[in-house]
């Protein structure tokens, strides 16, 4: 297993000590430290690494960082830690790292689907699926199934993830994305002013271009001036520095949120580590400095293995010792790409040719090139590639771009390689995340960040400015003025520039799709956006069929859809547009730049919000002894809630049974901890319960308690529940357990906007009280046990409450009633808590007191009657509707919230869905809850519905189930029957009755 | 209340007081400031009489600065909002306390004791920003956090109030009820750094 | 119009695709029309379609500031399903559901229209009840759906998180097998081709800025390409009708605010129906190209910025790795926001209004693209009649002062 | 994601330490039965959603528990400024020259 291409040792970036071993579509393979994948294979000398989506086409890599539209492997070797999607280009080689291509049946090398692709190819124009799969409408879904079969990439894993990830959250003054020169000179100067410097970079190191440039710096190679002020960064505790960091979104009001890849280079899987890091950074002032990215040219069979990127190709020599080839014809429309030659040629491998789209240049990399002896073709261009799984040869004939065409024969080179730039484009991604759209800049051919309302600058490459001298001192100036913005330092950068010498450069081109003899719909396929296989051809076609914004062309062709997001293709597919629409690119206008920069792990965007983590769940003082007894729980809210008790062998339905009979027939005892308590103090506190309340207050004296129903401005019912008289001006309201926030959050709505002067205040004490409501004919008896006053029918009447001790606990006992048994509901601060419930169940054993859930706690006020706000009512419910008319105040002079609306139209119907009661014929059957309601059971489907179940149980106490119901005019139709046609098919009746079906009279409470 | 009650603090069931001095070298050490009295004050910072009054009970001015804090022997003031305070007292003195309070205080103004409502957990060590930058989006530098200021803000996916005792130390106010949700939250968030109970 | 088949495609091939017709042409206004509507999405687009096909109106422009179908139609989850609660609603909705059934063939255009179901989770005793409740009440419509036990989820999608461990314990889910995706561009675009085969004038570029009136009554529209006379003028432009009402001094009940939806990278078939969560609040279907496409929360603040806030995404996806374990390796590769126009009962409003001559089609916030067709055809005919369809009368304006809400959030929550 | 400002806590903070609580300045009629069904729905449903300039209220809900309101761009979400309840803002779509 030799590296066939590796060359002699001249990169620091890479660690010949250490050698390591992986895998791809099950070879073995070697490569070093430092390494990309990428830079593996093609030192291995791998050209075929995938299949194109659409066409089947070999595929190779084409380029050395983000804008990898091929190279996208699965890679891990077990079905939970492998990874789906990952650039070969991005990923760095581990030891031990096993990937494989997404695309490709049986293999890369020789796959079926390139047939079919060859055939069928010519066959599949953008929109070919609107076109087709039509008829019949019954086979779509056959059609789709087998399109389906060829979809997506990589695999998803198929078992849970082992690793973790976490977020933080960081501020600073000043956040610079990107650590090419302009970055770190940004950053050194911003810091040298004071400022709190984030700078991040998604690369393995910082460096940028500097990390394969063979230019000097203070006459030094460039990468010496990156670690020195690397260093000098590292030394600073202003600064902190973020590698491998991608800035996946710039969000608003100058939030930037990073993915920090903190072990994916060590191997698979790190037991105890997280995996990736989320940093989200609130920045006083943003520093962009994300450089730019060459822009390929599209010419025929431009995806043959071994057309590259120039600028990769000179990546891959300086910074990994690769040489992916051993002939190379380049073909450019600039000068700078003349470096890639030079690099070649150091390399020891021949250059076949320059072939310039220029009618000339004289800048010094041209010169230099010349002095090589490299052959320079100007006015010409490759106009098609020869080969099938790695470049054979290409075709380069003259061309006149202006008129795009081709003006003479083509001459045909032998050569393995080819390389093109077409110029470059600034990374313009994140300036365009918040809204802001990019603006073209005619001198560097290519769009630049435009206006925007977010606390930014721009320098270096994303600003156009290129020449390595300027790049840095435009990134010091900019830190300055960045750290002021910020409130640090002076706005000018006072230390000394290293000493560069650009060499000189010609203008160069801007030219992006090269002509061919054949016009574009018969020529060979010239590849844009590589990954979904768009075409030059399929571009024109789709602009010829109407489909001319850009965004038209974007979504017709799917340009720009692949996980390169069009970094690689975008610009040139924009260009073809405008050409064939006969527009300007600007007048043409980019699509959107959105979020994620890159791909981004869901797990990271996850963080530790997951599993037990992923929504916090509350507890009561007593959860412990539920745990410890059995119980099973029902979330209510963020609660978790005892549900019921269940014992030994018992099931749920004899669980419940036992736990209201002995609740009737003895004492229950329900932790009743998680409904909502807010203190109201103040000399106004009772008018403003009078406003918020449909009853009235006034009259509520100290020492009682009242039941209150609470309605939205629109009339209906959103909570209810207790409120108790401590004394004057002080009361303790209960809520809802799942309305406590709410109805908090409504009394200081009220208060804070519309009545302030109204003397009140509410805290909430729903955590500080534990509460437990025994309830049953004994609880008084144990009550009486262990409680310091009297608390018999005479001297504690029902709805009074009272301060004692329980066990010796201070403790606030009110005399209220869920269940319709004489109950108490006792309150102790949430310390006392599990004392106090101890205390109480020994108290009670020898009257076999039962703890109950909400289950049963549902049942027995059922059995009275008695609604649940959000099971009985929907937020369409008003009081009227639950027949509580009793508790809607006639006189009260405030027109308190809720009742203006109902005096409207609708609520004044006769026919509204009111609450009743319902007895099923058969008196064991429990009607399903949310069973619709009919009056004419013959009637043919669509039938006509009046109501629905909203509650049903078995009553144990009374013997037959029963139910609570909404049913059109219902309060004037008891006695009458209705029907509820199930969802098995049968149909049961029942009879609407009073929803209060035990102890009516309500003499229980007061035994 | 009779002292043979077995009373339980929100994080009674973590059992802490068997995980101290199990690990010291955390770069996370958490402790709960169980069982003290708490009570949530209101009135109007605008009303020289109330300030007054509440300067009389407790022997402190009550601190009306957004975020402030205020300490003495007796009690610890936290600012929750122009209107309402946090006072902290001794464990069993927030009865009396109170008492005091509203012997002391005339006109418009609201206690109540929460001490059952809530719990303190005080959090240090050389990694416990760390932490709070995971937990929290609030900016937690010197500068900006000196030492003394209380924020009202999230904690994960809780609220809570943070106090900052000193460089490297805070005293995080939680609910009763969200206090075993961050105790787990810690748990994790500490991992790499380790986590020590005092 | 050009037939589209496979036939056709084989030919075309042969001449190298060089001779396919314009899908649409690119007009320039004319001075008048009968009806000018405003908004050219899906809603709009349909309009024209049904005004043109079935009421014999064909002298209309739809009037888009942007490029066709580039609103909401662009950028939702596509979730088709009609089980909702309340009568009036479902039928409407169930009505659209119909159309959908054989609208590739009746436009000729495929639109991918996928009936993969949608399932619905119930994570608490209340779903379960109101699931319960609607599945029956969609039952006695005659709309298909079924209540799924716990057991029968896990069979359907054995990569959801079923176990009782979960936070939130999947309990059950409603099923409405005839619910699915559709490819939402193909819907905008084949409606687009056969209302200009009908001679509609599709004004793209073009931005209404102001509504003429005389004596209460509609004159046309002001646009950027000078003034357009109209003897109707029908606003379908969601998340901008209350801009386009405050050209006639109308409020409407409406809310904009931003929606997001994101999309992972491309992976293998792992997910064939629809999911959708309430309790947890995420939802996700995967398209036919193998990306995840995942709907969001709607962001709390009003918004017209097509984006909303980070947190909603991070949410998001911590809601769908609590549904689906697997997927946390997997990589999310775009994330983008609409603007929804949101009614205080979560259903539309399809009304005329006080001044004669203008009608909006509005307020379908999370949940319009499901009832493209339905919507457009109702709204022709109540634009056509002047008179409400019979589908469309209780989704009047009117039932906001009559008090006649149709309140879908009980029961359908997050109404995508 | 917003940065909001809180007038009691006079500081920036986090959106996630906030809830929106919809168009402000909105007055409870004080004699509601005297309102006709129109003007009642006007008051409990009908909302200016302006495009561009917005006041609007915001609840610190893990802060101060304070209402508070905010003028903003709905467009570009700049919050240009927030106010005390019962205080009236100081930027105004006229005033920006917007309508
Ligand atoms: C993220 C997201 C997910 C969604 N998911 C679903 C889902 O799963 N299922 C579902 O059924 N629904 C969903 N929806 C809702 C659905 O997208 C919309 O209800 C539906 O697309 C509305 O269609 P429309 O044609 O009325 O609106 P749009 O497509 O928004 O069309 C309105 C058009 O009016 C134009 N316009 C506005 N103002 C003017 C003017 N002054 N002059 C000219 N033109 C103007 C706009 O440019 C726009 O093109 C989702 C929405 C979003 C944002
Ligand atoms: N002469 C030319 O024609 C020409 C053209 C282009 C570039 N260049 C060279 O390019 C360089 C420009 O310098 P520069 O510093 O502006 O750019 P750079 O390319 O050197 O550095 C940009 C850095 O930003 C990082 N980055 C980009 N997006 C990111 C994100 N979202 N998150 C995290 N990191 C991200 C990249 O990984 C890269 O390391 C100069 O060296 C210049 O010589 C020259
Ligand atoms: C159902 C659906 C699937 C999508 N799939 C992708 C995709 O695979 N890749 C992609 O880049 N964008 C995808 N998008 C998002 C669009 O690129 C675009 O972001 C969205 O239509 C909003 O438009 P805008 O971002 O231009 O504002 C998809 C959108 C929808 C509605
Ligand atoms: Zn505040």
């Amino acid at each position: 297993m030799i590296q066939v291409n590796r060359i002699a040792q001249s990169s620091k970036r890479i660690n010949r000590q250490r050698t390591l071993t992986f895998s791809f579509n099950g070879k073995e393979y070697e490569g070093f430290e430092g390494d990309t994948v990428a830079s593996a294979l093609l030192a291995n000398g791998v050209d075929v690494v995938g299949r194109s989506f659409k066409y089947s086409r070999p595929r190779g890599i084409i380029t050395s960082d983000s804008q990898e539209p091929n190279a996208i492997f699965q890679i891990g070797s077990t079905q939970a830690t492998t990874i789906p999607n990952p650039r070969a280009t991005q990923t760095d080689l581990y030891q031990g790292l096993t990937a494989s291509s997404t695309n490709g049946w049986p293999n890369v090398d020789f796959d079926v689907m390139s047939t079919v692709g060859k055939l069928g190819g010519s066959m599949m124009p953008p929109g070919f699926y609107y076109k087709t799969f039509m008829f019949p409408q019954s086979l779509w879904m056959s059609y789709e199934h087998l399109i389906r079969k060829g979809a997506g990439l990589g695999a998803s894993p198929q078992t849970g993830d082992p690793d973790s990830y976490d977020k933080m959250h960081h501020h600073c003054d000043v956040m610079v994305v990107g650590g090419g020169p302009a970055g770190l000179a940004a950053a050194l100067s911003a810091a040298q002013s004071g400022a709190r410097v984030i700078i991040s970079d998604e690369q393995n190191e910082f460096g940028g271009s500097l990390l394969c440039s063979t230019q000097e710096i203070d006459g030094q190679i460039a990468s010496e001036w990156v670690e020195k002020t690397v260093a000098q960064l590292a030394d600073m505790d202003n600064v902190y520095l973020l590698p491998r960091s991608t800035v996946f979104g710039y969000f608003d009001h100058n939030l930037v949120g990073i993915n920090e890849r903190r072990t994916d280079h060590l191997g698979e899987h790190q037991l105890q580590s997280t995996r990736q890091r989320l940093h989200k950074v609130r920045a006083k002032q943003v520093i962009l400095a994300t450089g730019a990215h060459e822009r390929p040219l599209v010419y025929a069979n431009n995806d043959v293995p071994g057309c590259m990127l120039a600028n990769a190709i000179s990546t891959y020599i300086n910074r990994y010792d690769v040489v992916p080839g051993n002939k190379l014809v380049l073909m450019t429309t600039n000068d700078n790409a003349y470096k890639t030659a030079i690099d070649w040629h150091q390399a020891g491998r021949k250059v076949v040719a320059v072939v310039d789209t220029r009618s000339t240049s004289n800048g010094e990399l041209v010169d230099k090139v010349r002095k090589l002896g490299i052959e320079i073709i100007f006015d010409h261009a490759v106009i098609e590639v020869k080969g099938n799984k790695r470049v054979k040869g290409v075709d380069v004939a003259p061309i006149n771009a202006a008129n795009h065409s081709v003006t003479g024969a083509a001459k045909y080179f032998v050569c393995d390689t080819v390389a093109s730039s077409g110029g470059w484009s600034p990374v313009i991604h994140l300036s365009s995340h918040t809204g802001s759209r990019p603006v073209w800049n005619d001198d560097i051919a290519g769009f630049v960040p435009g206006k925007t309302v977010q606390k930014q600058h721009v320098c270096g490459g994303l600003e156009g400015v290129y020449a390595l001298s300027k790049v840095i001192s435009d990134g010091f100036t900019t830190g300055a003025i960045a750290s002021q913005a910020a409130g640090r330092g002076e706005g000018i950068y006072t230390g000394e520039l290293p000493k560069i010498n650009d060499p000189q450069e010609d203008a160069s081109m801007a030219l992006f799709h090269i002509p061919h003899s054949k016009k574009t719909s018969r020529a060979p396929k010239q590849f844009v956006d590589y990954q979904n296989d768009v075409t030059a051809a399929g571009i024109e076609l789709a602009n010829r069929e109407g489909f001319e914004s850009i965004e038209h062309v974007k979504r017709y062709t799917a340009l720009g859809f692949g996980t390169d997001q069009g970094k690689l293709g975008n610009i040139n597919g924009m260009a073809i547009t405008a050409k064939s629409l006969g527009k300007s690119i600007p007048e043409t206008g980019t699509t959107i730049f959105r979020p994620m920069y890159t791909p981004t792990t869901f797990g990271a965007l996850a963080g530790a919000d997951v599993k037990h983590l992923f929504d916090p769940a509350r507890f009561s003082a007593m959860h412990k002894w539920h745990l410890d007894h059995g119980a099973e729980f029902e979330d209510v809210g963020q609660w978790k809630r005892p549900w019921y008790f269940p014992q030994q062998g018992e099931t749920m339905q004899q669980s419940l049974e036992r736990e209201c009979l002995a609740t009737r027939n003895s004492v229950g005892i329900l932790d009743a901890s998680t409904l909502g308590k807010i203190d109201i103090q103040g000399k106004d506190a009772r008018e403003f319960l009078e406003r918020v309340y449909t009853n009235p207050w006034k009259k509520l004296a100290v020492g009682k308690c009242r039941y209150g129903v609470m309605c939205n401005e629109d009339g209906m019912v959103f909570d209810d529940g207790v409120t108790v008289c401590l004394d004057d001006n002080r009361f303790i309201m209960t809520t809802t357990t799942g309305g406590a926030a709410g109805v908090l959050q409504w009394l200081e709505l009220w208060h804070q906007t519309e009545w302030p002067e109204l003397e009140v205040y509410f805290s909430t004490v729903t955590d500080h009280w534990s509460t437990m409501t025994i309830s049953g004919p004994n609880s008084s008896k144990v009550l009486d046990k262990i409680c310091d006053i009297d608390v018999s029918n005479d001297s504690f009447m029902y709805m009074d409450w009272r301060e004692a001790t329980v066990a010796g606990i201070k403790a606030r006992i009110f005399r209220i009633s869920f269940t319709g048994e004489l109950s108490f509901e006792i309150n102790v601060q949430a310390n006392y808590g599990m004392p106090a419930w101890k205390a109480v169940m020994a108290a009670g054993e020898e009257f076999n007191i039962t703890p109950y859930g909400t289950e049963t706690m549902h049942i027995l006020r059922a059995e009275k009657g008695f609604i649940i706000v959000g099971q009985d009512t929907d937020g369409s419910v008003s009081p009227q509707d639950l027949d509580m008319d009793w508790v809607v105040g006639k006189k009260k002079e405030f027109s308190y919230i809720g009742k203006r609306s109902w005096t409207r139209f609708d609520n004044k119907r006769e026919n509204r869905k009111q609450m009743v009661g319902l007895k099923p014929k058969d008196p064991n059957f429990v009607l399903p809850e949310g069973a619709q309601i009919v009056f004419d059971k013959n009637q043919s489907i669509p039938m006509t519905m009046v109501g629905h179940v909203t509650s049903s149980y078995y009553s144990a106490c009374m013997g037959y189930s029963f139910a609570l119901a909404v049913v059109k005019g219902g309060i004037n139709r008891k006695g009458e029957s209705v029907f509820l046609p199930l969802s098995d098919g049968n149909t049961v009746e029942a009879e609407i009755c009073s929803p209060v079906f035990y102890d009516p009279k309500g003499d229980r409470q007061n035994v | 209340m009779s002292n043979s009650i077995k009373v339980e603090s929100p994080l009674h069931h973590a059992q802490l007081d068997q995980l101290i001095g199990q690990s010291n070298k955390g770069g996370v050490i958490l402790h709960e400031a169980a069982l003290l009295g708490h009570l949530n004050l209101r009135g109007n910072a605008q009303d020289a009489e109330f300030l007054a009054g509440v300067q009389e009970a407790l022997g402190l001015a009550l601190p009306i600065m957004p975020c402030s804090s205020a300490k003495s022997e007796l009690a610890q003031i936290m600012w929750l909002a122009p209107d309402e305070w946090l006072v902290i007292v001794a464990s069993g003195r927030e009865y009396d306390v109170e008492q005091k309070l509203r012997a002391y205080l005339k006109g418009h103004f609201a206690v109540s004791d929460i001490s059952g409502a809530q719990t303190l957990i005080e959090l240090s060590g050389e990694n416990v920003i760390d932490l709070m930058n995971k937990s929290t989006g609030y900016d937690f530098h010197l500068e900006i956090f000196p030492v003394g200021k209380v924020v009202g803000t999230t904690f994960a996916k809780a609220g809570a109030h943070i106090l900052r005792v000193s460089e490297d130390k805070f005293r995080l106010v939680v609910r009763r009820s969200f206090s075993d949700y961050v105790w787990l939250w810690i748990q994790q968030g500490s991992q790499e750094y380790g986590l020590t109970i005092v | 119009m050009q037939q589209y088949s496979g036939f056709g495609l084989l030919k075309h091939s042969f001449s190298y695709h060089e001779n396919w017709q314009r899908v649409w042409s690119n007009p320039t206004p004319k001075k008048h029309y009968d009806v000018v509507i405003i908004g050219g999405g899906a809603h709009g687009l349909a309009t024209a379609y049904y005004l043109a096909k079935e009421h014999g109106i064909t002298n209309i422009a739809v009037v888009e500031k942007g490029y066709l179908g580039g609103g909401n139609t662009a950028r939702n989850t596509t979730i088709v399903r009609s089980n909702y609660l309340w009568d009036e609603a479902s039928h409407l909705y169930d009505h659209s559901l119909k159309l959908w059934e054989g609208l590739a063939q009746e436009l000729n255009y495929n639109l991918m229209f996928s009936q993969r179901g949608v399932l619905n989770l119930g994570h608490s005793l209340q779903d379960m009840r109101d699931i319960e409740r609607r599945v029956n009440a969609n039952r006695l419509n005659g709309i298909d759906g079924e209540v799924l036990t716990n057991a029968q989820v896990q069979e359907m999608v054995p990569i959801l998180n079923c176990s009782k461990n979960a936070r939130y314990p999947v309990m059950g889910a409603s099923w409405q097998a005839r619910g699915g995706t559709a490819r939402h561009d193909a819907v905008a675009w084949g409606f687009a081709r056969a209302a200009d085969a009908l001679g509609v004038d599709l004004l793209q570029q073009t931005e209404v800025t102001g509504i003429r009136r005389k004596d209460g009554a509609v004159e046309g529209v002001e646009t950027n390409r000078g003034f357009i006379s109209a003897n109707k003028v029908a606003c379908v432009a969601a998340g901008n009708s209350s801009v386009i009402a405050k050209m006639v001094g109308m409020e409407l009940p409406l809310e904009s605010h931003p929606l997001q939806a994101m999309v992972s990278e491309p992976l293998k078939p792992v997910l064939n129906t629809v999911v959708m969560s309430n309790h947890v609040h995420g939802y996700m279907s995967q398209s036919d190209k193998g990306d995840l496409v995942i709907g969001a929360g709607i962001d709390g603040y009003n918004g017209y910025g097509q984006r909303g806030s980070f947190n909603v995404v991070e949410h998001t996806i911590a809601a769908i790795i609590e549904m689906f374990p697997i997927f946390s390796r997997v990589r999310l590769n775009r994330a983008w926001g609409g603007v929804v126009d949101t009614c205080p009962d979560a259903c539309p409003i399809i009304s005329k209004t006080h001044i004669k001559g203008l009608y909006f089609n509005c307020g379908w916030g999370t949940g319009g693209f499901k009832a493209t067709p339905g919507a457009g055809h109702v709204f022709a005919h109540t634009i056509a009649h002047d008179e409400a369809h019979p589908l469309a009368k209780p989704f009047s304006i009117d039932r906001f002062s009559s008090g006649e809400l149709i309140d879908e959030h009980g029961a359908a929550g997050v109404a995508h | 994601m917003l940065l909001i400002h809180c007038p009691y806590c006079e500081e920036m903070r986090e959106e996630e330490e906030f809830n929106p609580a919809g168009q402000a300045h909105i007055e409870r009629p004080l004699n509601p039965e005297e309102l006709s069904d129109e003007q009642w729905a006007h008051y409990l449903f009908f909302r200016k959603n302006p495009r561009g300039l917005h006041h609007e209220m915001w609840l610190h809900s893990h802060g101060c528990r304070k209402y508070f309101n905010a003028t903003r761009n709905t467009v570009t979400y700049e919050i240009m400024e927030t106010y005390k309840m019962g205080q009236a803002p100081s930027v105004t779509a006229s005033k920006e020259g917007q309508s």
